[in-house]
This record gives structure tokens, C-alpha cells and sequence, in this order.
């Protein structure tokens, strides 16, 4: 039998992926889907513990981060447009202007 | 009417600041007509306390008002406790007749914004009323912070050169002090609530009441001793005074001087002393050095100055070190002169800060070597200037010597001996350093150039500085109108910590020998 | 009965605030100095009543109550006055002798720019004055003490435009506020030291009825009239205080003459008189009083020997005078200090007016030929008698009497001074070595200023020489009275011993018989020692006028070749032994060091410094802080996942 | 046979993970990260959640990854210049196995408590799953719900305001 505990293992490791590809990569756009990587997990996360509880809570929730996460990759991809408008370049290490 | 005279007369500055607001910012007259007519109207509002005979047949608090205000469950509650008593009365009046003397003063000093200007000073005296009033420390907490605000902005933006290191330094001066004032305020309650002492909010009436053990009173008098002590200013903690007073517009001065610094005398008198009469003891001999250092140090340095503006505010450390001294000897003599000696400095240095102003106007300098022979070009000027320089000195018939003498001789008797004879001397250099400072401004033959073209004082000017002479006079001369609506005050404040503040024995006329007749003689109605 | 006692001191403050206010529009010169004059003629005709109405009274001592001034816990301070023959011979001289000035400035200040301001000056002077003398309490007498000090101020400042006025006016005040620190630790340690003994009170009758509460010859005691003594000398110019004096003869000749000679100047020996019971008490005190009354007598003296200007021999000299007074204060000799000052008034008033006279005639002069000498140097004057006969009699008549010659005031209350300060048992025979020496030395300055001044070559510029007029009525006529007065003056006190009856003693007796009386003062000796000391002090006074008239008159080469001998001493005295120079060095220059050390030094420096120090340290920390916002995403992602990890290891683990 | 399912659809989530942070092309990437979701939206129907497998699909692996590619093939990205990783690769990955770690030891040694909700999978089936949401949604968190879609509006003017470059 499949127990919470594979789903949450599994969460787990695609979180840590997720992280990995966050601290190592340079591309915004990776990382911005490395992310979606992470909140999938969580997404994971809620649904499988929802089943667990019997409860209905924790998918209205995977429900509310899908909507952030479609927020954030609106704003987040018009940034992104915007900086590359002015840097030619969407490596993060070209975003440095937010300091001091 | 009378039942909320205090909230009336609190609230009324407030009031005419919305009004000011809406008025349009270019239209300078009506400005400062406007906010001339509020001050007068909160003045006239604050008359019947003055005429009010219960102060002086009472010590108690009258006037009082009370309502609930933030209740958090029992666990947190504060009110709107307002209250006035001898003690207050004065400090109340002096901050409602000193207000449409500063509103006067900028009618020519403030050019730039003048719109901003007034709705500050009218916050502020809401500030300071409020601060006087209230019985309730959580309240008097939120008027001591209100009125550090208006000023900060008064210095900042309309100040001299050096305006933004002035107006910070007061601001952080004065906001350490208050932050350990507000953690003592809590701990005082939280001890309160803790101990199951019945609280019904932050009244201080009732906290006198508590008995706080030894160590909590040391470390909560230290606290607000220390936020009180940078207020007054008390040395070493007075170095944001002269730099505040120097950039401050002439108006900011004249109500820092004669109203903001007596908020710290004031605490000690109503908050420190009296919550914590266990501790006072021990704090006693360290704070009356200070002040009498403070009294010889303030001379000396103000002797040195090269700025007018600046000896006078060295000298107001001298001043403020006598109402301490006369305070701290807790005896009502000490206490009357510490008493009517904040309001005389709120009177003579202010007055002094309009001088300063008006010559400021004038040539738009303060260095005194820039001067000279002045009184050859403003005779009134010169004989104001020197009415005031003797009240400053403490001459015999003028306010400063009332204050000056009963401090004095208050510390003296009060087991502060060499104190008094020590600050006694500050009396010589009073003398030195104000007469060395009207000899070069005023005396002697023009040499400057620029001073040939001076005009005298104008009808306004002097308008402005009449209401001052007569207090100098008449404090100086019948004090006991003052004195009179003090003295029950300070006798049952004393009897509260602990002293014996009464007559032991009166030394009755009665016992004179009859060979030696008496006559008394009313003034009014002498007969030749 | 007394009740208007009041008026005496309320009509010059009338006189005073009428000029004050409205002077500057009245602009006439006679109005001006009319109703400043009928004001003190006002005054001292209610003087006059009260005074004679205390001499046929039995009861001497009246008070008068006219309201609280100040009632605070056990302190209660009434607008008081006292009547008592002590104050009520002081209102006479001061209202009297000041009506005579007060007329005299009319014709002195005539023309001057602030003639209103002089006026209004003047009178609130002799109301502050009057305060002084009659106020029944210390502080009502400290309103006027500084009240006097003040006007004293303003006077000697009139001039304000010279700078030498200026400094002279600030100096004085100044001098005067050290001494008024005296006065009030007298005042405080007094009211202490009765207060414990349960009688709270600053007023003089009680103080005088409870003295003797207080243990004589005691620590309090002596501390107290030290005190009050330290007060007088300032004001009377006495070692160590008395270098303000000399210069205040900045102000106008008449100030000096009313101010720096006859009143203000005496208030020291007043109080000292008015505290009589005090002082008793405290022999030490005493003793101090005497020594530094002499020691002043005799120092003033040497000085006045080598002064040019005719103001500040004079000015030396009542410095010398007041020494006298005080040293007769210190020997016990109360009634006759008091006497002093009475025929001192007359004659050093008559003196200063006098010179004043001179003066105006010589800057008249000097105007005239449009000349800038300085019509106060005695070198260039000479001859002036004939010029001026009135001016050089009642000068001369003063100057005799001040000397010390028989018949004339000063003889009788000098000499009863010098009799007491060897015969008293509080007196000793040095005080009067020192005495009789100093009063030949008066006798010699002052016939020297009277022969450099009126008798002689004239040595006045040749332009100037023939205008030198005799001065107006208003001039003369007060020169008239007090010249008279300086030579009947002393005649309501010949001692016994001459065949008079004392009757100034008498007079005085209710004042100073309890104190005198009960610590058994008074001078014994025999009738031969008593003629003899008079005879030799008036050979000393004699000899004085000798060398004057040796040097000045018949050798006038003399006095060079003297100087030139004795070069150093001259120099030394001529520069006034170097005591100014040596304050500056003791007390002006480290007292000004010092400010500007706290002030540069401590205040900017080291509490400035801790306080932006704290504010730098604040700032420094920030400045490191700041570079962790690096803008890099990563730091910033690491930085939280480092925070997660942490948080994670802490559920984990801890 | 749930279970042979279950590994297989995790061992492929993971190295698609693996690979949306491996790759070098960004569209790579992208396409690695589709699959990822659709096996997760494949995990979700395993967990009786059939309507949150079928947004899964619509809203991340339709809109969102839609919206990805456009972009990448908007700016035209090709392999970076400087290369693709940070200077403290090993930096990152050490912390990203510690937090591996980490997280599976909390799992291991947790227990799952607090079963015997009301909605069991009778229910689910009773009822149908896109009800019971829509119930939850509707009255519990209405206003979230609200506010959400107040959030998404924002987040559109604020896309349309960035990325304009003149409004």
C-alpha cells in the first residue's frame, strides 16, 4: 500500500531539485521554473496529506497556489521582459542593481 | 463648560490646526491672524484657572476628567485622566501666554511656508498642553511624544545653517530618554497589575499609592530620572540644548525655552520624586551636584560665547541647574523657588530669545563681535534689553532674584548647604557673563557699518515684549499671587514623600516686645 | 503715626519713572530737573518729619508694614520699613545731601544728550537707596543693596559709548555681585542658624531680640558676620574688593559725588551698624573688620599720594575714608563709625562736587578753544582760585576737615575713631599707628590736590587759560550749603572730653548701647593718653600739609627728583600696586581660560564626542551591514535556504 | 500494481526535475518540467483528487508552461555566454542534499496523525470530487476566493504595465 509517507518523500526530493536548481542555475527563466518545480511539490504536499485528513482544506489550497503561481509567472515573465529590454540578458547575475 | 475646561482648552489648538489646513498657503496675513486668534482663544480659555481661588485653599487635583479609554479585558487599560494642581497651573498658563507671544514673533521671521509653520506650533501646544494635564502616565506618555514631533519639524525646516544635525540630535537626545521612560512606565503597571495592587489604568494618583520595593524604585527612578534629566537639560546630558536653541526659528526657541525644558523639571517634580520617594534619597546628592555643576558650567561656557543666541542658551543650563537644586532640596522653600523660577526662565530667556530674534531680523547675524553701540541706534531696544538682562542676572524686584533666592536658600536650609553656597556664586557670573554681553552689543560707539542703518523696535515688537516686562515686574514684586495657589500644592506633594514640608513653628509677630510698636499700613490707602 | 514712611523712597521712583517714560518727549532741561530735584526735596521733607517726630518720641524703634512680599512655608517676607535713629540719620544724609546733587546736576549735566536718563538714574538711585536704609528686613535692604548696585551700574555707564565707562560699570556691578555672594550666605547661614533655634525670621528687630539665641563668639556667629562682612566690603570698597571704585569715576562728577562717595559706598558700614548686635557677638569678625578697615585706610593712601587725576585722588581717598569707618565698625566704636560717615558725606561730597566744578570750568575751556586735553588732569590746572573763589573756598574748607584740623568736622569724628581704635578693648595701638600714618597721608594728597589745583602757576594751555569761568548758581549754591555743612557738621558730636556732651552718641544709643553694653565695649583710658593721641595725630596732620606745601609750593622741582629717587616705589604706587593687573592674572584670565576649555574642550569634544561617537558607531556597523545586500538573487536564495535548512535541522534535531 | 505505478510515475517526476535544472536550452528545460507536471497530475488522480490533476494539467502544463516558451522564444535565448551555473555550484548543491536530508529524516521520523476527516473516499465518490471543492470554495473561502481572483487582476495590469513600453 501506497502510504502518505511515499508522497511526502517524494515532495521532498522534487523540493530539493527544485532548491538545487534555484542556487545553481544563472538563467532567470530556469530558475523561474525551478521554482514551479518546487511549488508543484508542495502542491504534492497538500493533496496528499488532504487525503490523509479527509479533508477538502488542503486542495482549496493547491487551488490558491496555482492561482499565485500564474500571478507570479505573469509579473514574473514582464519582468523579465522589461529587465531584458534594458540589459540584453536575463542572467541573474546581471541583476545586481537592487544594493545598498 | 467647566466640567471639561481642561479637554476644551487641550483639544482648542488642535482644532484651529484642521482649520489652518484649509486655509490657502499663499494667504500669509490671514495665517497667521488665524492662528494668532486661536492661541489667544486658548488663552482666554485657560484664564479661569488662574483666577481660580480652589488651588490655593486645596492641593488636591481639580478640574478633573476621567473616562475610560482602551480597555484591553482587564489586562490593559488606560483612560483619559485629565487634572490640574497647583504645581501644574503655572506651567499651564505660562505655555498658553507664551504661545501668541511666539506666534507674534514670526510675524516678519517666518517667510517660507508659513502654513506649515503655524500647524506645527498650534500640534505643539496641544502637545504641551496635553503633557501638563495629564494624569495618566500612558497619556502624558502620548502628549510627551506629540510634542517632540512639531519641534523636530520646527527645527529642521525652518532653522539656521546647521538645522539638520540640530534637529536630529534633539530628537534622538530627547527619544532615548523617552524610550526608557516608556519601559519604566510599563514596568511600574506590569509591577502593579502583578502585585494585584488595584489599577484601574496608568492614573498616577494611584501609583503613588504603591509601594514598590527598594531596587525596582532605584532602577525606575534611574529611568526616568535620565529621560527627565536630558529634558531639563541637567550636564552632561545638555549638549543638544545650545545647537537646538541656535538653528531653532526665534518662535521654537522661545517655546522650547520657556516651555519644553520646564517638561522635565515638571516630570521630576510629579513623576520621578514623587513615585518614587524610597529611591530619591539615594539619587539626591548626584543630582544636586550635577545641578549645581551644571549652574557654574553653563556660566562659564556661556561666558566664552561668540554667538548671543548660544550664551543664552548656556545660560539657560545655569537657570534650569537653580530650579533643580531648589527642587531636590525638598523643602517648601526649594520647591517654591524651583517652581517659580521655571516660570521666570520660561519669561526672561524667552524674552531674551526675542531680543535675539529681533536683532536676528535686523542683520541676520548673532556673532556678537558684529555688534556694538546698538544703543545709540535702538534706545528702546537698548532699555528692553537691559530690563531683561537684569531679570536674567537676578536682580532684587525682578523675577530671577524671587526664584534665584528661594531656591537658595531652600537647598540651603534643606541640607544641601555647600551646594547652595557653591551655586550661590553662579549669581557672580551671571552677572559677568550677561553684562559682558550687553556691554559689547550694546555699549560703546557704532563700528560696524552695517549696525548705522538699525530702526528701533516696532509698535508690534514692543507689543510683543510688554506682556513679559510686566511679569518680570510683577513676579519680582508680589510673587505671593504665585506662590499663594502653589503652596498646597507643594506642601501635600511633600507630606506625600515623606517630609515634613510645614512650618514646625511660626515665629509669631505677637511675640515682639511691646516696646517696639508695629504699624501696618496698607499701600493702598496710606495716610500721610 | 509713621505710616508714611513709604513716601520717603516712593517719590524718587515717581520722580524716576516719570523721567524714565516720558523724559525723552518732555525735552525741557529745567522740568526735567526740577521734578527730579522737588521729588528729593519732597522726600527728605517727609524725612525731615519722621525724624523729628523720632526725636520727641520715647519709643525709638517703629516698623512699618506695607503687604507680603513673599510667604513661603516658614519664610515670610513682608514690604517693611524701619525706623530707628540709625536709619532715620541715614535717610537725612541720603535725601539731603542728595537734594544738593540732584540740584547741583542741573547746571553739571546741562546739555548733554541723555540729561533725562541721568535724571531718571539718579532718582531711582535714591529710591534704592532709601530702600536700603529703611528696609526692616534683610531682603527688602538686599533689594536696595543691589538696587543701588544697579543705578551705580547705569551711572557709571552713562557714558556708554567710551569703553573705559563700560568696562568700569560691568567691573563694579560685577565686584559688587561678589560681595552680595557674602551677603546672602551671611543671610542664609543667619536664617539657618535662628531657624533652629525655632525663630524663623530675616527681620532686624526680631534678629536683634533673638541674638542671643545664638552662642557668642561662636562658629555660626563668626560665620555669619564674615559673611555679611565679605558683602560690605564689597560694597564699600574695602581689601580685597575695592579696585572697582577707583574706576568708577567713569560716570559724571556728581554720580561719583552722590554714589561713590556720600551713599552707595556706606551702605557696607550701615549694615554693618544695623547688624551691631551680630557683629559683638563675633570678636574674630570684629578684629577682621578693624585690621582690614586699616589695612585699607592706609593702602588707599599710599596710592592717592601719586595720582594725577583730580577724580581719582578723591576717589582713593574715600576709599582711605571708608577704611576709617570700618576700622571704628571694628574697634566697637558703632557710633562713631556712623559719624564718620555722616561728616564724610558733607565733606567728600562737597569735594567731588567741587572738583566737579573745576572740571566744568575747565572743559567749558577746553571747548572753547576747541581743545581735547584732558580736563581732569591736575597738571594742567594750577592758579584756578582766583578763577573760581567760591569753588576754592568750599573746597578748601572740605579739604581742611578731611585733614583732620581742629574745629572742623572731620577733626571730631576722626578723632574719635582714632581714640577708640587705641583705647577700646577691641582696639589695639597698632590699628592706631596705622591710623594716625594714614590720616597724615590724607593730609598731605589732599593739600597736594589742592595746591597743583588752585594754587600756583596756571599750567592750563594758553588757548584755554582765560576761559575757565566761575560755575552757575546751581553749582555754587550746594558747594555753599555743604561746605558749611562740612565745617558745623561735626559739631553735634564733641566728644566729652572736649566739653561736649556726645549728643550723636546719645542719639545713637538705642541702637548700639544693648550690644555695646552687654559684651562690655568701650574704651577706657586716661584724660592725659586721650589729649595726647589728639594732639599728636593733629601734628601728624600738620606735618602732612607741611611736606605738601614743601613739594608743591615752595620746591615745585621737588616732587620729580623724589620720583626719580625712589623710581620703584613710585611705580609701584603710581600703577596702584599692581592689583588689577593681578586679578586679571588670578581670576579674569583663568576664569575665561576655563570657559573656553569647557566649552571647546569639554563640551564639544568630549560630551559631543561621546554622543556622535555613539551615533559614528551606529553608522559604522550599518556601513558594514549593508554590503550583505549585495543585489546578487543568490545571496539572497542562499540566505533563506540556509535559514530553512537551519529551521528544519532545529524540528530535526533539537 | 498501484504501487509498480506509483514508483514509475515518481522515478520519471524526479529525473524530469532533475532535468528542468540540468539542461542547458532553456526550451529543454521546459519541456522536462511539462513532464513533471503531468506526472504529478498523473500522482494526483492516484489520490482521488481528479479535478485538481485536470487544472494541474490546464493551468500549469496549458497557461503557465505556454507562457514560459513564449517568452523563452520571445528573448530568443539561446545556451548564456558566461555559462550556465553559479560560481558556488558545489555551495548549492551541498545545501541542497543537506535540505534532502534534513526533510526526509522529518518525514521518516513523523508520524501522519489526525486521519478520520469526514471526506472519505465513499464520499468522494458519492459526491463527486469537483462538488466537494466547489463546496469548500464557495462557503469556507469565499473570501479568499475573492481575493485571489483580485490578485489575479493585479498581477494582469501589472504584467501589461512592466512589460509596455508606453502606456
Amino acid at each position: 500500500m501506497i502510504s502518505v509517507h511515499h508522497y511526502l518523500l517524494l515532495s521532498a526530493i522534487l523540493f530539493s531539485i527544485g532548491t538545487l536548481g534555484v542556487l545553481t542555475r544563472r538563467n532567470a527563466i530556469v530558475i523561474f521554473m525551478c521554482i514551479e518545480v518546487m511549488l508543484n511539490s508542495v502542491n504534492l504536499t497538500f493533496i496528499a496529506l488532504s487525503k490523509h485528513v479527509g479533508n477538502m482544506d488542503g486542495q482549496v489550497f493547491v487551488f490558491f497556489v496555482m492561482t499565485v503561481a500564474a500571478a507570479e509567472a505573469a509579473v514574473g515573465l514582464a519582468l523579465m521582459i522589461a529587465f531584458f529590454k534594458n540589459k540584453e540578458s536575463i542572467d541573474v547575475d546581471d541583476f545586481n542593481m537592487l544594493k545598498w | 463648560m467647566a466640567d471639561n475646561l481642561l479637554s476644551l482648552m487641550t483639544f482648542f489648538p488642535l482644532l484651529g490646526m484642521l482649520f489652518v489646513l484649509f486655509i490657502p498657503r499663499d494667504n500669509d496675513g490671514l495665517l497667521k491672524g488665524f492662528t494668532l486668534v486661536v492661541t489667544l482663544i486658548t488663552f482666554v480659555i485657560s484664564l479661569p484657572l488662574a483666577f481660580d481661588n480652589v488651588f490655593a485653599t486645596s492641593g488636591g487635583m481639580h478640574y478633573r476628567e476621567f473616562h475610560e479609554w482602551i480597555n484591553i479585558g482587564g489586562f490593559f487599560q488606560m483612560n483619559y485622566n485629565l487634572g490640574v494642581d497647583g504645581i501644574s497651573l503655572w506651567l499651564v498658563m505660562l505655555t498658553t501666554f507664551i504661545m501668541p507671544i511666539a506666534v507674534l514673533s514670526t510675524w516678519k521671521a517666518v517667510e517660507k511656508n508659513s502654513k506649515g509653520f503655524m500647524a506645527l506650533l498650534l500640534l505643539l501646544e496641544t502637545g504641551m498642553l496635553g503633557a501638563f494635564v495629564s494624569l495618566d502616565l500612558f497619556l502624558f506618555y502620548i502628549f510627551w511624544e506629540l510634542m517632540l514631533i512639531p519641534m523636530y519639524f520646527l527645527i529642521g525646516i525652518w532653522g539656521g545653517k546647521n538645522r539638520i544635525y540640530a534637529a536630529v540630535k534633539f530628537f534622538i537626545y530627547t527619544a532615548v530618554g523617552s524610550l526608557l521612560m516608556l519601559v519604566a512606565i510599563i514596568f511600574v503597571y506590569y509591577y502593579a497589575v502583578q502585585s494585584g495592587a488595584l489599577i484601574n489604568g496608568f492614573g498616577i494618583q494611584e501609583f503613588y499609592k504603591l509601594n514598590l520595593p527598594y531596587h525596582a524604585q532605584y532602577w525606575l527612578f534611574l529611568a526616568f530620572g535620565f529621560s527627565f534629566a536630558i529634558k531639563v537639560p541637567m550636564f552632561p546630558l545638555h549638549t543638544w540644548l545650545p545647537d537646538a536653541h541656535t538653528e531653532a526659528p526665534t518662535a521654537g526657541s522661545v517655546i522650547l525655552a520657556a516651555v519644553l525644558l520646564k517638561m522635565g523639571t515638571y516630570g521630576y517634580v510629579r513623576f520621578a520624586m514623587p513615585l518614587f520617594p524610597d529611591a530619591l534619597p539615594t539619587f539626591i546628592p548626584l543630582l544636586a551636584t550635577l545641578s549645581v555643576v551644571g549652574i557654574i558650567y553653563g556660566s562659564l561656557v556661556a561666558m566664552m560665547q561668540e554667538d548671543v543666541k548660544k550664551l543664552v542658551a548656556y545660560s539657560s543650563v545655569a537657570h534650569l541647574g537653580f530650579v533643580m537644586l531648589g527642587v531636590f532640596a525638598m523643602n517648601m522653600q526649594g520647591m517654591a523657588g524651583g517652581m517659580i523660577q521655571m516660570i521666570n526662565h520660561g519669561v526672561s530667556t524667552g524674552a531674551l530669545f526675542l531680543i535675539v530674534g529681533f536683532i536676528y531680523e535686523r542683520r541676520h547675524t548673532r556673532m556678537i563681535t558684529e555688534f556694538g553701540g546698538l544703543a545709540h541706534k535702538m534706545p528702546v531696544f537698548a532699555t528692553i534689553f537691559l530690563i531683561v538682562t537684569f531679570s536674567s542676572i537676578g536682580l532684587p524686584g525682578t523675577n530671577g532674584f524671587v526664584g534665584e533666592f528661594l531656591a537658595l536658600m531652600g537647598a540651603f536650609e534643606g541640607g544641601l548647604r555647600w551646594y547652595a553656597v557653591v551655586a550661590t556664586t553662579g549669581v557672580i557670573f551671571a552677572a559677568v557673563y550677561m553684562l559682558w554681553m550687553y556691554q559689547r552689543v550694546m555699549m560703546g560707539t557704532v563700528t560696524n557699518p552695517a549696525n548705522e542703518s538699525l530702526k528701533d523696535l516696532s509698535a508690534r515688537e514692543v507689543v510683543v515684549m510688554l506682556p513679559l516686562l510686566v511679569f518680570v515686574f510683577w513676579i519680582g514684586v508680589y510673587p505671593n499671587t504665585f506662590f499663594d495657589k502653589m503652596n498646597p500644592a507643594m506642601e501635600q506633594l511633600l507630606t506625600q514623600m515623606g517630609h515634613k514640608p510645614a512650618i514646625v513653628e511660626v515665629h509669631h509677630p505677637a511675640a515682639i516686645p511691646a516696646a517696639h510698636a508695629v504699624e501696618h499700613a496698607p499701600a493702598a490707602h496710606g495716610h500721610n | 503715626m509713621y505710616s508714611n514712611l513709604w513716601l520717603i523712597p516712593f517719590f524718587p521712583l515717581v520722580g524716576s519713572i516719570i523721567n524714565g517714560l516720558l523724559g525723552k518727549k518732555i525735552k525741557n532741561e529745567k522740568v526735567i530737573g526740577g521734578l527730579a530735584t522737588l521729588m528729593m526735596f519732597c522726600s527728605f521733607l517727609v524725612a525731615c518729619q519722621n525724624f523729628f517726630r523720632l526725636m520727641g518720641d520715647s519709643v525709638k524703634t517703629h516698623q512699618v508694614v506695607i503687604g507680603s512680599w513673599m510667604s513661603v512655608g516658614n519664610l515670610q517676607i513682608d514690604w517693611g520699613f524701619l525706623l530707628d535713629p540709625l536709619s532715620a540719620v541715614m535717610i537725612m544724609i541720603v535725601t539731603g545731601v542728595g537734594t544738593l546733587i540732584h540740584l547741583y546736576s542741573i547746571g553739571y549735566m546741562h546739555g548733554e544728550v541723555g540729561f533725562y536718563r541721568f535724571f531718571s538714574y539718579l532718582n531711582l538711585f535714591a529710591c534704592a537707596m532709601l530702600m536700603l536704609v529703611l528696609g526692616n528686613n534683610a531682603l527688602v535692604m538686599f533689594i536696595g543693596w543691589e538696587g543701588v548696585g544697579l543705578c551705580s551700574y547705569l551711572l557709571i555707564g552713562y557714558y556708554f559709548e567710551k569703553k573705559s565707562a563700560g568696562d568700569a560699570a560691568k567691573k563694579a556691578f560685577v565686584v559688587n555681585r561678589v560681595g552680595d555672594f557674602g551677603f546672602l550666605c551671611g543671610l542664609f547661614t543667619l536664617f539657618w542658624a535662628l531657624g533652629s533655634k525655632g525663630v524663623w525670621t530675616v527681620n532686624f528687630v526680631e534678629i536683634t531680640e533673638n541674638a542671643h539665641l545664638l552662642q557668642t563668639g561662636g562658629l555660626l556667629v563668626t560665620v555669619v558676620t564674615l559673611c555679611f562682612f565679605l558683602g560690605a566690603c564689597g560694597k564699600s570698597a574695602q581689601i580685597p574688593l575695592y579696585t572697582w571704585l577707583p574706576d568708577a569715576m567713569e560716570g559724571p562728577t556728581p554720580v561719583s559725588a552722590l554714589i561713590h562717595a556720600a551713599t552707595m559706598v556706606t551702605a557696607g558700614v550701615y549694615m554693618i551698624g544695623r547688624m551691631n548686635i551680630l557683629f559683638a557677638m563675633a570678636p574674630t569678625t570684629m578684629m577682621t573688620v578693624a585690621i582690614v578697615g586699616a589695612a585699607t585706610a592706609f593702602f588707599a593712601a599710599t596710592i592717592g599720594l601719586a595720582q594725577n587725576d583730580i577724580k581719582r585722588v578723591l576717589a582713593y581717598s574715600t576709599v582711605s575714608q571708608l577704611g576709617y569707618m570700618f576700622l571704628a565698625m571694628g574697634v566697637g566704636a558703632f557710633s562713631a563709625g556712623i559719624f564718620h560717615l555722616m561728616t564724610h558725606a558733607f565733606f567728600k561730597a562737597c569735594l567731588f562736587l567741587g572738583s566737579g566744578s573745576v572740571i566744568h570750568g575747565m572743559h567749558h575751556a577746553y571747548h572753547h578753544a576747541h581743545l581735547h586735553d584732558d580736563p581732569q588732569d591736575m597738571r594742567n590746572m594750577g592758579g584756578l582760585r582766583k578763577k573760581m573763589p567760591i569753588t576754592f573756598i568750599t573746597f578748601l574748607v572740605s579739604t581742611i576737615a578731611i585733614s583732620g584740623i581742629p574745629l572742623f568736622s572731620g577733626f571730631f569724628s576722626k578723632d574719635e575713631i582714632l581714640w577708640w581704635s587705641f583705647g577700646s578693648n577691641r582696639g589695639h595701638w597698632l590699628l592706631w599707628i596705622i591710623g594716625a600714618v594714614a590720616a597724615g597721608m590724607t593730609a598731605f594728597y589732599m593739600f597736594r590736590l589742592v595746591f597743583m589745583t588752585f594754587f600756583g602757576e596756571q599750567k592750563t594751555d594758553a588757548r584755554a587759560k582765560d576761559h575757565i569761568p566761575e560755575s552757575p548758581l546751581t553749582i555754587t549754591i550746594p558747594l555753599m550749603i555743604l561746605g558749611l555743612l562740612a565745617v558745623i557738621g561735626g559739631y553735634i558730636g564733641i566728644p566729652a572730653i572736649l566739653g561736649g556732651s556726645n549728643r550723636f552718641e546719645h542719639w545713637l544709643e538705642p541702637v548700639f548701647g544693648e550690644a555695646l553694653e552687654m559684651h562690655h565695649i568701650a574704651a577706657h583710658g586716661a584724660h592725659a593718653t586721650e589729649y595726647a593721641l589728639m594732639g599728636i595725630s593733629v601734628a601728624i596732620a600738620i606735618i602732612g600739609i607741611f611736606v605738601a606745601w614743601t613739594m608743591y609750593i615752595k620746591n615745585p622741582e621737588l616732587p620729580a627728583k623724589f620720583t626719580a629717587k625712589f623710581a620703584g616705589a613710585y611705580r609701584l604706587i603710581f600703577n596702584k600696586w599692581f592689583i588689577d593687573e593681578l586679578y586679571d592674572f588670578l581670576f579674569v584670565n583663568p576664569c575665561k581660560r576655563i570657559g573656553t576649555f569647557l566649552w571647546r574642550g569639554f563640551d564639544v569634544k568630549v560630551v559631543d564626542g561621546v554622543v556622535n561617537g555613539v551615533a559614528w558607531v551606529t553608522k559604522g556597523i550599518g556601513a558594514g551591514l549593508r554590503y550583505t545586500q549585495s543585489g546578487y538573487l543568490h545571496n539572497y536564495a542562499v540566505a533563506m535556504v540556509v535559514g530553512v535548512v537551519v529551521i528544519v535541522g532545529y524540528y530535526v534535531f533539537g | 500494481m498501484g504501487i509498480l505505478l506509483f514508483y514509475l510515475t515518481a522515478f520519471v517526476a524526479v529525473i524530469a526535475a532533475f532535468f528542468v535544472t540540468k539542461c542547458r536550452n532553456p526550451v529543454n528545460s521546459a519541456l522536462c518540467l511539462v513532464t513533471n507536471f503531468l506526472c504529478l497530475a498523473v500522482l494526483y488522480v492516484m489520490l482521488e483528487a481528479p479535478f485538481m490533476a485536470a487544472i494541474q494539467i490546464m493551468v500549469y502544463a496549458g497557461a503557465i508552461m505556454v507562457l514560459i516558451i513564449f517568452v523563452i522564444m520571445l528573448l530568443n535565448l539561446g545556451t548564456s555566454v558566461k555559462g550556465n551555473y553559479v560560481h558556488g555550484l558545489a555551495g548549492g548543491g551541498v545545501l541542497a542534499v543537506l535540505m534532502l536530508f534534513l526533510t526526509n529524516r522529518f518525514v521518516a521520523n513523523g508520524q501522519a496523525t489526525g486521519t478520520g476527516g469526514e471526506i472519505t473516499s465513499e464520499v468522494i465518490k458519492s459526491v463527486g470530487h469537483t462538488e466537494l471543492i466547489g463546496r469548500a470554495m464557495f462557503t469556507d473561502f469565499l473570501l479568499p476566493f475573492e481575493i485571489a481572483s483580485i490578485l489575479l487582476l493585479v498581477a494582469i495590469i501589472g504584467a501589461v504595465v512592466l512589460s509596455k513600453r508606453k502606456i
